[in-house]
C-alpha cells in the first residue's frame, strides 16, 4: 500500500531527525511514501486555539490537496497533526454546517474518505514481523519508557485505535526491536505542549515528572512520536537542569530512531547526534556491564 | 502603590518600546494599557457582552450545551497545568453557565489550557471542555478583551503570522517575532543558538507555492461574528 | 385549490401507551402545535397494518405519521421492533408506488415526551406543507373508479365549511 | 343504531378555544346520530345523569364523549353507559381536550379538528361490538426468583398469608449481598445477625419450597395459570443424606483453585464448598471445574469422609416443573466493575482507575468483606496485596454511576450512605488512619440518613472532598490519587494506602434474559421496568409479574423489604378471588380463514398464540389454524398486522373500526 505522507512543518526544522529517521526506517522496510505536493500548516494548536474555522480549513487543505493527488491514505508522523487532520475531518464530517462553511472557503468538495493514519498505526498495519525480520541487533539493553503524550491516542472516539488511558501499540512495536519496555503511570500526561516558549517554566515542571517518573520506574530511555513532545522533552532538559540541579540527563529518542538502531543504523545516520541529549547505543551496553 | 498606578508606570518606562512594536506587528495593534484606553474599551466591549449570550454562542460553535456540564471537577483534577491556572477549568464552565462571562473570559485558565484533552476523554458527560476552552479564547479575542496571559496570545498570533506568510511554521521568525511581540529576549538563548549549531533551524522560511490561497484562507476566516 | 390557504390533512397512527400519552402531555403542558394532525389510536404501534397507511392517503391525507414507543419500552415489550422492521420494508415499497417517503414520518414518542410530541407535529406539518398536496390518489380516482367495499356508506362534509369564513370576520 | 353524542366544556377549558355549541349541531347532523348535546361539566353527576336519561329517553344503543383523554374519565363514562344499560365498550372518547382546545390557539381551527374528531369517533362507534370481560381462574401458588434479602421477605409474607411459595435462587445459599455486608447504615447493626434469623424462617416454613442452586428456564402460561420449568443444578451432594457436617470441606485437598465468589475474590474456596457456615440450606456444592474427581478420575477424599455416603459423582441437572399465579422477580443487582471491557459491551471501563490492576483499588463488597467479622481478615482492615494497615484511605463515589461516558446515567442510590458507614467503619477500626472521601453530592434522604453523614463528618472526622477522581497511579506502594476540591477550588493529591470505590449497582447478570423467558420489558440497562412509575411500581406489564427490590433499580434495604412486601400483596390481592376478571380487548382469529401460517405465533411477545387442530365431523383433523388464549394475550395487536391472510381481529380496534375511523378522517 502506498501512503501520502505529510511530515508537517517541524520534521522539515526543529525535528528533522525524526523525518530523516523515518524515512531511512520505512525504506529499509519497504514501504513507501508519496509526500503531499504543497502541503501546508495543519493548523496545530495556534489556529485551533484562537480561531477554529481557520483551523478546521488549514487541515482539510492538506486533506484536498491528498484527494486531489488521489491519495486515499496519509500518514502524519506529528501528533499533534495527526490529532488536527483526524479531527477536522470528524468535525466536517458530523456537522455538515462546518462542511459547507470548510468546503467554501477551500471551493471544493470532499468526496473520498481520506484515512489518515499516526505513526503507531503505520508500523502496526505494515506488521512487525517486518521490523524482526530485518532486525540487525536485539536492542536488549534498552529499556524503554513509551510515551505517547496527549494527541496521539485521544479522544479514543475518534482516533479509534487503541485505549486512551492504558495504550499498548506502541510497547507492542518497541518490544518488536528486541527492547524492553516498563510500565509507568505518565504515559498519556501532558508535557506542556505549545506552551514550550510562552510558558517554558510549566513545560519544564511537567517534563521533569514525566522524565523522574520513568526514571522511577526503571526505564533508560523514553521513547516518543511527537516532535513536539520531543522538543520539551529533550531540549528543555537544559532549562530543566537549571531548574532542578540534581537533574541528570535522559535520553529521549523518536520511536523511528529506535526501530533504526534495531535495523543497524548508526546514530549519525539516524540523525540522533542532532538530540541535546546524548545517546549511544553502545554506552548503554558499557553502563549495564559496568552495573551488572 | 495601587495597580492602576503600577501599570502607567510601567508603560511609561516601555512606551517607546511598545509604540515600535505596534509598528512592526502586523496582526493587531498593540493596545495600550493607558487609563483612557482600558475605559475605552471597557466600555465599548465588556459592557456589551451580556448583549449577546456567550453561553449560547458557545454551544453553537461547539455542538454542546454547557448546561452538560454537572460540576464535577474531574477535568480539573486531572487537568495538566491545573496548578498555573488562577481558576479551575470547571469554574470556567460554571461561569459560562450562570452568566458571569466577563469573569470567564478574562481569566488566564482558557489560554494556559494545552489542549492535551485529559478532561475531555475522562468527562463522565462527556463534554468536550477542550473544545470548549478554544472557544471561549475565540471569544475572548472577539470581544477584545484584556488576556492576562498575553504572551500566549502573542506567540499563538507569531505562529500564526509565520504560517500566513509562508504556509508553513517558519522558526525563526516565529522566534524572532514572538521576542519583539514580548521582548522577552533572553528566554531562549539556550536553545536558540544550538539549533542553528545543529542544522536544525533554517535561516530561511520554507515558502509553499500556493500562498495565495492560505492569505484568502485567513482572510476569509478572520471576519468576526 | 389555492395554495396559500391550503392545509395539509394528516393522520397520526400513536400507539395508546407511550405517544397518545405523550400527546396528553402536550395537552396538559399547554404546548402549542398545528391542528392539521388528527389522531387514531391504536393499541400498540405493533398493529398498525400497512394497509392503513395506504388507506389514510386513499381517503385524502397528504401525510401521514406513525409513532410508537422508544425500543426496549413498548408496553408489551417488543410490539415496537415488529413495526420498526415492517416499516422499513414498507417505506420503500411506498416510494416504489409512487407516494414521496416524507410523507410518511415515523418517531417514537414516550409517555413524558410532551414536548418532543408537539415538535414532532410541528416538522411534520411543516414537512408536509413544503412538499404541498398530495393529489396521486385523487388523480388516480378520477381516472379508475376503485370499489372499497369497506367504505362507510354515508360521511358527510361539515356544513360550515362554506360558511366559516363569515363567521370569522 | 342511534347514538347520543355528548360534548363537554370542561369549564372552559374545552369551550374556550372549541366552539362547543357548534360542535354539538354539527355532529347533529350525522347520520346515526340520535340526540346530541353540550354541557359545561359532562363527568360531573348532572353530566352523567344527562348521559343517562339521554340513553333512556332516546332509547341509545351507543354514545360518543367529546371530553378529556380517554385515560382520564373513559372509565367515569363507560360506568354510566352501563348504569343505563348500554355495553361499556359501546363508549368512545374523542380527546377534545388534550388532543385539541389545550394545544390549539385558533378557535376555528380547533373547532374544525374538534369536529373532525368528533366525526371519527362517530363513525368508529357505528361499528364497535358490545364485549364482555373476560373470567380466568387462578392457581394460588407464588414463585419468588431470587433469594436476597427482598425475595426472602416476598416469600415470608406471602407463605405467612397461607400461599405455597417456590423460591428459587441461582447460588447454593439464600441470603444475597446482603449476607455479605458488615454492618448497615444507618444504625450500624449486624448485616448477618438481622438476616440469619430470616433465612432460617424460609427454610424451616412449610409453605415454602427452597430450590438453590436452581434457575427459571421457561415461562408458559398466563396471569394466574403460570407453568414454570425450573433446572435444578446438580450439587453432586445427595440433599436427603446430607447433614452439613462438613467433613468433605476440611478434606477436600483442592485449597487453593478456586477464587471464593462470596469474598469477593479476597480469599480461595475448596473445591466442595458452602459459600458461608450460616448458608441455607447447609449442603455443600462440588464445584466440577476444580475438582480433581471431574479431571482425573482420581481422589475421592470427599466420599471417604462422607459417613452418611452423601457424594454423588454423578449426579445430574434435574428438570422441576410448578404451576404458580403469580409471579414476584427478585433477582437483585451486581456491581459493575471498573475492568476494561470488551468492544460491544454496553460499560466501559475505568482505565484512569488502572482498569482494576492495582490490588489495593477495591469495591464497595470487596471493602464489607473485609470489614466484616466473618471476612477473610476477620474484620480487621488491611490491604489485599500485603496485608498492612492503611493509614490512609480514600474512597471514591460514583464510579460508573451518573457516568454517561461509561454507560451509566443513572445515580445508583445506595453509595452515599454505604460509603459514609464504610469509611466510619474505618476510622472505628483504626484510630490513627484518615479516611478521605470523593463525592459530587451527598443523597442522604432517608430517615436518620442525613444525621448519619453528618455523623461521620463531624464525629468520625470523615474528610469529604467535592469532586471527582481524575487519575490513580500507583507509586512506591502508595495510591496516588488526583482529585480537586471544588468548593475550595484547589487540585488535591492524596497518597492512599488503600481505595475503595463506590461502584455503581447494575442489573445481575443474566436478568435480560430471564426477562424474556418471562415476558417483561426492561430499560435499556437492563433494569425490570415498572407498569407505572407512580402508581404501580411493583408491577410488571405482564399481569400476575411483580417486582422486588434491585431488579428493577437501585434500592437500599429498607426500600427492597418494602417492595417484596407491596409485590407479596398484590400477589395475595390477585389469590383474594377465585377467578380473575380481564378487560376483553384480546385478538380472535376468524378460523374459517386462517392459513396457518403461524407468523403470529412468531411475532407474539406473550406467547399467546397456540395450533389448534380443526376437526371434521368424523374427528379427523383437516387444518391446523392458530388459536389465541384470551388469558394470555394482552391485546396489543401485533399479530393483526403481522397476519397474511387478515384473518386475526383485535377486539374493540378491528379493521373495520380503523378503517372507519381512516375514512372520516
Amino acid at each position: 500500500m502506498k501512503y501520502g505522507y505529510f511530515p508537517g512543518c517541524s520534521l522539515t526544522s526543529s525535528a528533522k531527525e525524526y523525518d530523516i529517521s523515518l524515512r531511512k526506517v520505512i525504506d529499509k522496510l519497504g514501504i513507501s511514501f508519496d509526500e503531499i505536493n504543497d502541503w501546508s500548516c495543519c493548523g496545530a494548536t495556534s489556529a485551533h486555539v484562537t480561531n477554529h474555522k481557520l483551523s478546521t480549513a488549514l487541515a482539510m487543505r492538506n486533506i484536498m490537496l491528498a484527494e486531489q493527488q488521489g491519495l486515499d491514505n496519509i500518514i502524519a508522523p506529528c501528533a499533534a497533526c495527526y490529532n488536527r487532520l483526524i479531527i477536522s475531518q470528524n468535525e466536517i464530517g458530523k456537522h455538515t454546517g462546518i462542511r459547507k462553511e470548510t468546503e467554501d472557503l477551500l471551493s471544493v468538495k470532499f468526496k473520498k474518505d481520506v484515512k489518515v493514519f499516526n505513526i503507531l498505526e503505520l508500523f502496526l498495519k505494515s506488521g512487525l514481523n517486518k521490523i524482526i525480520e530485518n532486525r540487525k541487533r536485539e536492542l536488549s539493553e534498552l529499556k524503554a519508557a513509551c510515551y505517547y503524550g496527549c494527541l496521539l491516542v485521544r479522544p479514543a472516539a475518534i482516533t479509534k485505535f487503541d485505549d486512551a488511558e492504558e495504550p499498548e501499540s506502541m510497547e507492542k512495536i518497541v518490544e518488536a526491536t528486541g527492547a524492553d519496555t516498563v510500565d509507568w503511570n505518565y504515559k498519556t500526561e501532558c508535557c506542556g505542549a505549545a506552551h514550550s516558549i510562552a510558558r517554558r517554566d510549566i513545560v519544564v515542571d511537567l517534563s521533569k515528572k514525566i522524565i523522574d517518573d520513568a526514571i522511577t520506574h526503571g526505564a533508560n530511555v523514553m521513547v516518543v512520536a511527537c516532535p513536539m513532545c520531543h522538543t520539551n522533552l529533550d531540549m528543555r532538559q537544559r532549562a530543566m537542569k537549571r531548574k532542578y540541579p540534581d537533574h541528570k540527563e535522559f535520553p529521549v529518542l523518536y520511536l523511528t530512531e529506535l526501530i533504526g538502531l534495531s535495523l543497524g543504523m548508526d546514530e549519525k545516520e539516524l540523525g540522533i547526534d542532532l538530540h541535546y541529549t546524548n545517546f549511544k547505543y553502545a554506552d548503554t551496553l558499557l553502563n549495564n556491564s559496568a552495573k551488572g | 502603590m495601587s495597580r492602576k498606578a503600577d501599570e502607567i508606570m510601567a508603560a511609561d518606562t516601555l512606551k517607546d518600546a511598545k509604540k515600535l512594536q505596534a509598528s512592526f506587528i502586523s496582526t493587531e495593534p498593540f493596545q495600550e494599557s493607558s487609563k483612557e484606553k482600558e475605559k475605552e474599551k471597557d466600555n465599548n466591549k465588556l459592557f456589551h457582552i451580556h448583549e449577546r449570550n456567550v453561553s449560547d454562542e458557545i454551544s453553537e460553535r461547539t455542538f454542546q450545551d454547557v448546561s452538560l456540564c454537572y460540576q464535577c471537577g474531574k477535568c480539573s483534577a486531572g487537568c495538566p497545568v491545573r496548578y498555573y491556572m488562577d481558576i479551575a477549568p470547571n469554574k470556567v464552565v460554571r461561569f459560562i453557565q450562570l452568566g458571569y462571562y466577563e469573569e470567564a473570559l478574562k481569566s488566564e485558565t482558557p489560554w494556559l489550557c494545552a489542549g492535551c484533552l485529559a478532561c475531555s476523554v475522562r468527562c463522565p458527560k462527556e463534554f468536550d471542555l477542550a473544545k470548549f476552552m478554544d472557544a471561549v479564547r475565540e471569544i475572548a479575542i472577539e470581544k477584545g478583551v484584556e488576556i492576562k496571559q498575553e504572551n500566549i496570545l502573542k506567540f499563538h498570533k507569531a505562529f500564526l503570522d509565520q504560517i500566513k506568510n509562508h504556509g508553513r511554521s517558519y522558526e525563526v521568525g516565529l522566534v524572532a517575532e514572538y521576542k519583539m511581540k514580548t521582548l522577552d529576549l533572553f528566554q531562549d538563548v539556550d536553545s536558540a543558538p544550538g539549533m542553528f549549531l545543529k542544522g536544525k533551524l533554517d535561516l530561511l522560511p520554507h515558502n509553499i507555492k500556493n500562498r495565495k490561497e492560505i492569505k484568502s484562507i485567513f482572510k476569509k476566516t478572520s471576519g468576526k461574528k | 385549490m389555492d395554495k396559500q390557504n391550503w392545509e395539509p390533512k394528516i393522520a397520526a397512527f400513536v400507539c395508546n401507551w407511550c405517544t397518545y400519552t405523550g400527546a396528553d402531555l402536550a395537552g396538559t403542558s399547554r404546548l402549542k402545535y398545528p391542528a392539521n394532525c388528527k389522531i387514531i389510536r391504536v393499541m400498540c404501534s405493533g398493529s398498525i397494518d400497512p394497509v392503513f397507511i395506504l388507506k389514510a392517503f386513499e381517503r385524502g391525507a397528504d401525510g401521514v405519521l406513525v409513532s410508537g414507543c422508544h425500543p426496549n419500552d413498548c408496553h408489551y415489550n417488543a410490539g415496537n421492533f415488529h413495526a420498526r422492521r415492517r416499516w422499513d420494508f414498507f417505506h420503500e415499497l411506498l416510494d416504489f408506488i409512487g407516494i414521496e417517503k416524507g410523507r410518511l414520518q415515523f418517531s417514537w414518542i414516550s409517555a413524558s415526551e410532551g414536548k418532543k410530541f408537539a415538535d414532532v407535529i410541528t416538522k411534520v406539518t411543516e414537512d408536509i406543507k413544503a412538499m404541498g398536496p398530495f393529489t396521486a390518489y385523487k388523480k388516480m380516482n378520477s381516472e379508475f373508479t376503485i370499489d372499497f367495499p369497506e367504505e362507510p356508506s354515508e360521511l358527510p362534509e361539515p356544513e360550515f365549511q362554506e360558511n366559516s369564513d363569515k363567521e370569522t370576520e | 343504531m342511534k347514538i347520543g353524542v355528548f360534548i363537554c366544556h370542561c369549564g372552559e377549558n374545552i369551550s374556550s378555544t372549541v366552539d362547543c355549541p357548534r360542535v354539538a349541531d354539527v355532529c347533529r347532523t350525522y347520520t346515526g346520530v340520535e340526540y346530541s348535546v353540550d354541557y359545561k361539566y359532562m363527568c360531573s353527576d348532572p353530566g352523567q345523569n344527562l348521559i343517562k336519561d339521554a340513553i333512556h329517553k332516546y332509547n341509545l344503543d351507543a354514545i360518543v364523549v367529546g371530553s378529556c383523554s380517554p385515560h382520564m374519565h373513559e372509565r367515569t363514562f363507560r360506568n354510566a353507559a352501563v348504569s343505563a344499560g348500554i355495553n361499556p365498550f359501546m363508549v368512545e372518547i374523542a380527546n377534545l381536550r388534550e388532543h385539541c382546545s389545550w394545544v390549539h390557539d385558533n378557535i376555528e381551527a380547533a373547532t374544525r379538528k374538534a369536529i373532525e374528531l368528533m366525526r371519527m369517533a362517530i363513525e368508529k362507534v357505528k361499528r364497535d361490538k358490545p364485549l364482555t370481560k373476560i373470567k380466568v381462574p387462578i392457581t394460588k401458588r407464588v414463585l419468588v426468583i431470587g433469594g436476597g434479602i427482598a425475595g426472602i421477605q416476598a416469600a415470608l409474607d406471602t407463605a405467612n398469608a397461607g400461599y405455597e411459595v417456590v423460591l428459587v435462587e441461582k447460588e447454593p445459599s439464600i441470603g444475597g449481598h446482603m449476607s455479605q455486608l458488615s454492618e448497615t447504615f444507618p444504625t450500624l447493626d449486624c448485616s448477618q445477625c438481622i438476616l440469619t434469623p430470616r433465612m432460617v424462617e424460609v427454610h424451616q416454613h412449610p409453605k415454602i419450597k427452597l430450590m438453590t442452586y436452581s434457575e427459571v428456564e421457561r415461562v408458559e402460561g398466563f396471569i394466574g395459570n403460570f407453568k414454570v420449568t425450573i433446572k435444578k443444578k446438580a450439587r453432586h451432594i445427595n440433599e436427603d443424606k446430607c447433614s452439613g457436617c462438613g467433613m468433605c470441606i476440611t478434606k477436600c485437598p483442592i485449597k487453593k483453585k478456586a477464587y471464593n465468589s462470596f469474598e469477593e475474590d479476597l480469599a480461595f474456596r475448596p473445591a466442595v464448598y458452602v459459600p458461608f457456615p450460616q448458608a441455607i440450606p447447609n449442603i455443600p456444592v462440588i464445584d466440577e471445574t476444580v475438582c480433581t474427581y471431574y479431571k482425573t478420575g482420581k481422589c475421592g477424599m470427599c466420599v471417604k469422609v462422607c459417613d452418611r455416603e452423601a457424594i454423588d459423582f454423578g449426579q445430574k441437572d434435574t428438570i422441576h416443573v410448578a404451576d404458580v399465579g403469580a409471579i414476584i422477580v427478585a433477582t437483585g443487582f451486581k456491581l459493575y466493575n471498573i475492568d476494561k471491557k470488551s468492544a460491544d459491551s454496553k460499560y466501559k471501563g475505568y482505565g484512569e482507575y488502572g482498569y482494576g490492576k492495582y490490588r489495593d483499588v477495591i469495591d464497595g463488597l470487596q471493602f464489607e468483606r473485609i470489614a466484616s467479622a466473618s471476612g477473610p481478615t476477620s474484620g480487621e482492615i488491611k490491604r489485599p496485596s500485603d496485608g498492612r494497615v492503611p493509614k490512609k484511605i480514600a474512597f471514591i463515589q460514583c464510579v460508573g454511576s451518573r457516568d454517561d461516558s461509561k454507560g451509566i446515567s443513572y445515580c445508583s442510590k445506595i453509595c452515599c450512605m454505604y460509603t459514609a458507614k464504610q469509611a466510619m467503619l474505618y476510622r472505628h477500626k483504626v484510630h490513627d488512619g484518615e479516611a478521605y472521601i470523593f463525592y459530587m453530592d451527598i443523597r442522604a434522604g432517608g430517615k436518620m440518613y442525613e444525621e448519619f453523614v453528618r455523623r461521620a463528618i463531624e464525629e468520625d472526622k470523615v474528610k469529604y472532598i467535592r469532586g471527582r477522581v481524575s487519575r490513580i497511579y500507583e507509586e512506591d506502594g502508595k495510591y496516588i490519587v488526583k482529585g480537586e476540591d471544588t468548593l475550595a477550588g484547589m487540585p488535591v493529591e492524596i497518597d492512599a494506602d488503600m481505595v475503595v470505590l463506590a461502584t455503581a449497582m447494575i442489573p445481575q447478570d443474566g436478568a435480560e434474559s430471564l426477562a424474556r423467558t418471562i415476558g417483561i420489558p426492561y430499560d435499556k440497562y437492563g433494569f425490570f421496568n415498572e407498569a407505572h412509575p407512580k402508581l404501580r411500581p411493583v408491577e410488571s406489564t405482564t399481569a400476575g409479574v411483580f417486582l422486588a427490590g434491585a431488579c428493577q433499580s437501585p434500592k437500599d434495604i429498607p426500600e427492597s423489604v418494602s417492595m417484596a412486601s407491596a409485590a407479596a400483596s398484590k400477589a395475595i390481592i390477585l389469590f383474594a378471588n377465585d377467578t380473575l376478571e380481564r378487560e376483553p380487548v384480546v385478538a380472535k382469529v376468524n378460523e374459517d380463514i386462517c392459513a396457518g401460517c403461524f407468523y403470529c405465533m412468531k411475532v407474539c411477545p406473550f406467547g399467546a398464540v397456540e395450533v389448534k387442530d380443526v376437526k371434521d365431523i368424523n374427528g379427523i383433523v383437516y387444518k391446523e389454524v392458530a388459536y389465541i388464549n384470551q388469558g394470555v394475550c394482552q391485546g396489543c395487536g401485533t399479530c393483526t398486522a403481522t397476519c397474511l391472510s387478515k384473518s386475526i381481529e383485535l377486539a374493540g380496534f378491528n379493521n373495520e373500526e380503523i378503517f372507519a375511523e381512516i375514512a372520516a378522517l
